[in-house]
């Protein structure tokens, strides 16, 4: 359904994912792992054509291209068939939470406004944010700006979603809330692509499980497979500083 | 109808005489208005109390005013009431200090509002993380905020200054003799206007293009650290770009935490 | 006593004029904006032809006194007609080649102060746009152009009431607004009572000025809970 | 050329029966001698006599632009109108660019405002130069900047000739008044209304400040290079005007005298 | 050493702070954890006179006064003596990694710049990042700009250091390195209160947990009574819950 091949993008001569392939199959849920800095946020980005990528091959929702060859209509195809969760939340300023997830709605999906606004005051409850839902960004709490933007992402319904840490600001009990609606997500056969550092997540929720390290994939498999018996030796010592900081 | 090129060339070498003159009152305007226009611009965004009501005043009333009512004022009555107290030495000020005076005067208006709009860009965080590294608002202020706030400053601040030579023309209302002055004075002995205007033209384009320069190497220094190739989706106007747009963002996620994380 | 009532009486002469003032200030204002914005879009746009195309225009209109702008539309613009189009606008009303040069005056430093405002939004508000599915100019429409607004709006405001003022230009060609008419009052006094004219030309402006400013206050503080600013 | 209007100012369509039509642009702020009345029409005695060489020329129809003194010199030189008036003197540079016609059509008096004690010291050209009195700042599209400067270029001592933006010509009487300047370039009718009138704007000064006539000088209208035909027609036709004693009437409504009789005496 | 009383605070009506005190000594290290929206980052923002208090008592550094009688003086005095890592890092964004860190230290603390580098140059060290010591804030990814901020504040040394969920943006890896280094902090006698969502850090290393929810310290003490012991229902639940995602 997505597959990225050989994908390479570097800033000022500094090489950030130095060929990255990946396959995600529908109904898939892939959770990314590895050390700050690796270039996991990059990748997303890149992907999703936020940011150019130097070289690659993207298939996905009908386009079949070498990245560099994106046209105008391409690039909006693919924007149009996913959802983003930014790890700095990148709430509409000037938009109440409850607008901010309409927003998408109303104007691009083209669902008639008390439809949406019924989609979005869901996708709060889902978050436990109801009671918030007239607060503007600047109104609210870290972690109520990263739920805002999660329900912002899943109203939309997209074939995948991608989530850069999205429980990074939330408080273990909410934690627990987020990753539910998570699962539900995963249990309907939404796709997504979950850039986490939560490894009950990637174990318990994902169907594979991608280690970065250095702009490279080390290691990819069943879950499993990856916490219990890692096949590299990256992969062995970042899941035993892991387990010693739980 | 054709033009007197000799003229045209006989107006650019005396009115190049103008052109200190020019820049004298430009940059005595600026240097002067730069700074109280930061302070009034604070004033305002701090809503200090009593002096908040008379930078609002002065505002609308400077920049509400023509400037020919101003001249009026600075350049007639004022001489006028100095001649009172300090007698005939009034008369014999060299004019172009009333020039100063009425573009300060404007320029501190104008100024005021583009620092306030500027400084109101800055993330209130900014100041918070200075001050929790131990520094005074003030240290805060010069380091951390101004800064920022000059790249969205600068542009306009370049408006304000082009405006500013242009207008500085109206000075010769004050006998002060700038280029555009010096060039109508050649033209008066043979009505050839036309020609005169022309030169001062030219003489514009070259200061005005100096002045955009400079500002330009300040933007470009101020926001360096910003990501260099910041170029947005926000326009590509597919149908008119020559090359085939590279229809992606090439900002970068950090630059956007930058302004995003407002809160807390 | 005999200052105030002449004051009055200025008053009343010169605000009949105040409809040309407006009519010529508002159009301009508007179809500047509008170019401003086209002409701020360019310069941010991909393609390097627009860029330096923008970036030309916006130097040369921003270098040129209104006076030389003014004689530039009003004798060139005759001319370029006439030689292509072979229409003779010649006698067009006077005012329409002011709209036109004020219009083009007002574009230059109001694409300046657009692309400023649009630079200070943080790039994040598009590219979250972009990722709900809205195309660039929905995004920029919705979601930075408000924003971008309010930062512009006390730069706008110095700009209006500058362009307000330049009656200078509209006099040159003989279009009689409120600053020409207080000249020509000047003139038909034989030079008296300047004072009382321009105080009284002074007073409508200031007037005028007040609610750009509240105007101004008004929209900043109807977003002041949408931002976090240095403010208090 | 720049703008040329070729309808108007071709040459031959003289004798067909629709007059043609002559755009005569006219400063508005030259009280008395050009301006724009109440009615929003263009008067002064300038303009005054345009209208009468008006009615003497059938195969012309006046047009009348009212306009800035820019736009006057500019519009006529480009022949987008192709006559201006606004109180022009004669000077030879001047008529390089310009068409000045043989014939003057009026006479401007022009004189010096001065502090009415210092009336010997600095009341005439020669004096003013040999006291070093200070001249107030003329601006230099006016005619009188001409005068002067052409004074120094034939006399020694010459007048201290600054030069200033049109300004507020109240203000121009008190700084004579309060001894800023010592002597005001200036035209009769102007002191007249402001000082001399029961309530002039400077009535206050009427006993401080006296004016002192320098001579008449021959004013002209402006045409545009094209227009050697129609400036032809109208040499032909201010002759009559003149010599019928019109003109003379003209003087006496807008300046209060007969302005041509200034020309008798010498500039002083 | 910094004693809060009564300290109350509230947004347009809605009251957030419903009367807080807390008692900090030389020494401790006290965990605040809550839920998302409790209330945590608006205390720590009250008792460094971020934010005006609506009413309470402090005694820090000298001062010992009523938050409302607070002068500019003791506003300094108090601000002087404590350092602050922020939810969303703040770090400046016209100054580089190193230069962040050195500002204060010169600008603030009137330390030599030579001085203050090397002390900059270790702080980076500390937390992994001396390659980015050039990096603009736009160039670093969200785990650097957070270590960025916390090595900004341990550079001041203050006799506190508030903290405002350090860990939150970064891969479990480097959650251990970065509490190794708030231990070893809090070896040498630093004294600390830092807001966290890390379970391990709370019982581990702090000597002190206190519990908020809905604007009141629900419950407080030592680590091992709370986690092993809690006395409050709605303590309990919460670590009910945390228990099942980690
Ligand atoms: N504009 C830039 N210029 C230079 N380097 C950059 C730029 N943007 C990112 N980098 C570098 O690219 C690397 C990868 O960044 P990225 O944000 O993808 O990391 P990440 O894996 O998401 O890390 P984290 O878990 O901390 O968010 C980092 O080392 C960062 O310093
Ligand atoms: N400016 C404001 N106006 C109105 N309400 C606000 C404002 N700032 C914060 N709040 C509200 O105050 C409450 C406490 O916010 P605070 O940031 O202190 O929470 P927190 O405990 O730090 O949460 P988190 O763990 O999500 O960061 C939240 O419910 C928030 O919505
Ligand atoms: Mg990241
Ligand atoms: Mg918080």
């Amino acid at each position: 359904m997505l597959t990225i091949e050989g994908l390479k993008k570097g800033y000022e001569g500094n090489e950030i994912l130095k060929g990255i392939s990946i396959d995600v199959n529908k109904g898939d849920v892939i959770s990314i792992i590895g050390p700050s800095g690796s270039g996991k946020t990059t990748l997303l980005r890149t992907i999703t054509t936020l940011e150019a990528a130097d070289g690659g091959h993207i298939t996905f929702a009908g386009v079949d291209k070498d990245f560099e060859k994106l046209n105008g209509k391409d690039i909006n195809t693919i924007r149009r068939n996913v959802g983003f969760v930014f790890q700095n939340y990148n709430l509409f300023n000037n938009k109440t939470a409850l607008q901010n997830i309409t927003e998408g709605l109303i104007v691009a999906r083209k669902v008639k406004k008390s439809e949406a606004e019924k989609i979005a005051l869901d996708a709060l409850e889902r978050v436990g944010l109801s009671d918030r839902k007239n607060h503007y960004p600047s109104q609210l709490s870290g972690g109520q700006q990263q739920r805002v933007g999660i329900a912002r992402a899943i109203a939309l319904n997209p074939e995948v979603i991608f989530f850069d840490e999205p429980t990074s600001a939330l408080d273990p009990e909410l934690v627990g809330e987020v990753l539910k609606v998570m699962q539900d997500l995963a249990n309907s056969g939404t796709t997504m692509v979950v850039v986490t550092h939560q490894m009950s997540f990637a174990r318990d929720v994902s169907n594979r499980v991608i280690f970065m390290a250095d702009g490279h994939i080390v290691e990819q498999g069943d879950p499993k497979k990856i916490f219990e018996n890692p096949s590299e030796e990256r992969t062995k010592k970042f899941l035993t500083d892991i387990l010693a900081n739980v | 109808m054709s033009l007197n090129t000799d003229f045209m060339v006989k107006v650019a070498q005396t009115a190049i005489q103008g052109v200190p003159v020019t820049l004298q009152i430009v940059l005595v305007a600026l240097l002067i208005s730069l700074p109280i226009g930061v302070l009034f611009a604070l004033i305002r965004i701090y809503r200090i109390k009593g002096l908040e009501l008379i930078v609002k005043f002065y505002v609308s009333l400077v920049r509400g005013t023509p400037i020919i009512a101003q001249i009026l004022i600075v350049y007639s009555a004022f001489p006028s009431l100095l001649n009172m107290m300090i007698g005939k030495a009034a008369f014999s000020i060299n004019p172009i200090y009333y020039a100063y005076i009425v573009f300060t005067l404007n320029s501190i208006a104008t100024l005021t509002e583009v620092f306030r709009s500027a400084l109101q860009t800055v993330d209130k965080g900014q100041m918070e993380a200075g001050l929790m590294v131990g520094m005074q608002p003030r240290q805060a202020f010069w380091r951390i905020i101004l800064p920022q706030a000059l790249i969205s400053a600068l542009p306009n601040i370049a408006n304000a200054t082009l405006y500013l030579i242009k207008n500085s023309s109206l000075a010769f209302i004050m006998s002060v003799k700038d280029i555009t002055a010096i060039a109508k004075t050649e033209a008066a002995f043979n009505y050839n206007f036309l020609e005169a205007y022309l030169v001062v033209w030219v003489y514009y384009l070259i200061i005005c293009y100096g002045a955009e320069i400079i500002f330009n190497l300040l933007e470009r220094y101020f926001s360096k650290y910003r990501r260099s190739a910041k170029r947005t989706t926000g326009f590509n106007w597919n149908p008119f770009s020559i090359k085939q747009p590279k229809l992606v963002v090439k900002t970068d996620l950090a630059e956007s935490e930058r302004t995003n994380n407002a809160h807390n | 006593m005999d200052n105030i009532k002449l004051i009055i009486n200025f008053l009343g002469q010169l605000l009949p004029a105040i409809n040309i003032t407006l009519i010529v200030s508002l159009s301009s204002i508007i179809l500047g904006s509008l170019l401003g914005l086209l002409l701020a879009a360019a310069k941010m746009s991909e393609s390097v032809v627009l860029r330096v195309l923008a970036r030309v225009y916006v130097s040369v209109i921003r270098a040129t006194p209104s006076i030389i702008m003014i004689f530039v539309v009003y004798y060139g613009m005759p001319m370029l007609f006439n030689n292509w189009f072979h229409t003779n606008i010649d006698g067009w009303n006077r005012m329409y080649f002011v709209i036109i040069a004020l219009t083009v005056l007002f574009s230059a430093p109001a694409s300046e102060l657009f692309r400023s405002a649009h630079e200070s939004i943080s790039k994040g508000q598009m590219e979250a746009g972009l990722m709900v599915g809205m195309t660039p100019f929905q995004t920029f429409y919705r979601i930075i152009l408000p924003q971008a607004f309010v930062v512009a709006l006390p730069n706008f405001a110095n700009s209006v009431v500058n362009l307000l003022k330049e009656g200078a230009l509209t006099f040159t060609i003989g279009v009689v607004d409120m600053v020409a008419k207080a000249q020509m009052i000047v003139a038909n006094n034989s030079g008296g009572y300047a004072w009382q004219t321009y105080c009284a030309l002074a007073l409508i402006y200031w007037v005028i000025s007040l609610a750009v400013d509240k105007g101004v206050s008004l929209v900043e503080k109807s977003y002041q809970a949408k931002r976090k600013t240095i403010a208090v | 050329g720049l703008g040329s209007n070729k309808s108007a100012s071709s040459n031959k369509a003289a004798s067909s029966d629709k007059p043609k039509v002559i755009k005569v642009a006219y400063a508005t702020t030259n009280f008395p001698i050009t301006y724009q009345n109440d009615k929003k029409q263009g008067d002064g005695y300038d303009v005054a006599i345009m209208r009468e060489i008006d009615k003497q020329l059938p195969q012309y129809k006046f047009d009348y632009v009212g306009t800035s003194d820019d736009d006057v010199l500019i519009g006529v030189k480009s022949g987008k109108y192709q006559v201006g008036v606004k109180n022009i003197f004669y000077t030879a540079d001047r008529a390089k660019t310009y068409l000045f016609p043989k014939n003057y059509f009026g006479v401007s008096d022009s004189g010096f405002v001065v502090r009415t004690k210092d009336k010997d010291k600095f009341g005439g050209l020669a004096k003013l130069a040999k006291n070093k009195g200070k001249l107030v700042p003329i601006a230099p599209q006016n005619g009188q900047y001409a005068v002067i400067a052409d004074y120094n270029k034939k006399n020694d001592p010459k007048i201290d000739l600054g030069s200033a933006d049109t300004f507020v010509v109240s203000d121009a009487l008190k700084w004579v008044n309060e001894g800023r300047y010592d002597a005001f370039f200036a035209i009769r009718p102007m002191f007249e209304a402001l000082v001399e009138k029961k309530n002039g704007a400077n009535a206050d000064l009427k006993d401080k400040l006296t004016y002192v006539t320098l001579g008449g000088i021959k004013t002209y209208p402006l045409f545009n290079k094209d227009q050697k035909e129609f400036a032809a027609a109208y040499d032909k036709a201010i002759k009559k005007i003149i010599n019928s004693g019109k003109a003379s009437e003209l003087s006496e409504k807008y300046f209060g005298q007969d302005n041509f009789k200034l020309l008798d005496q010498p500039f002083k």
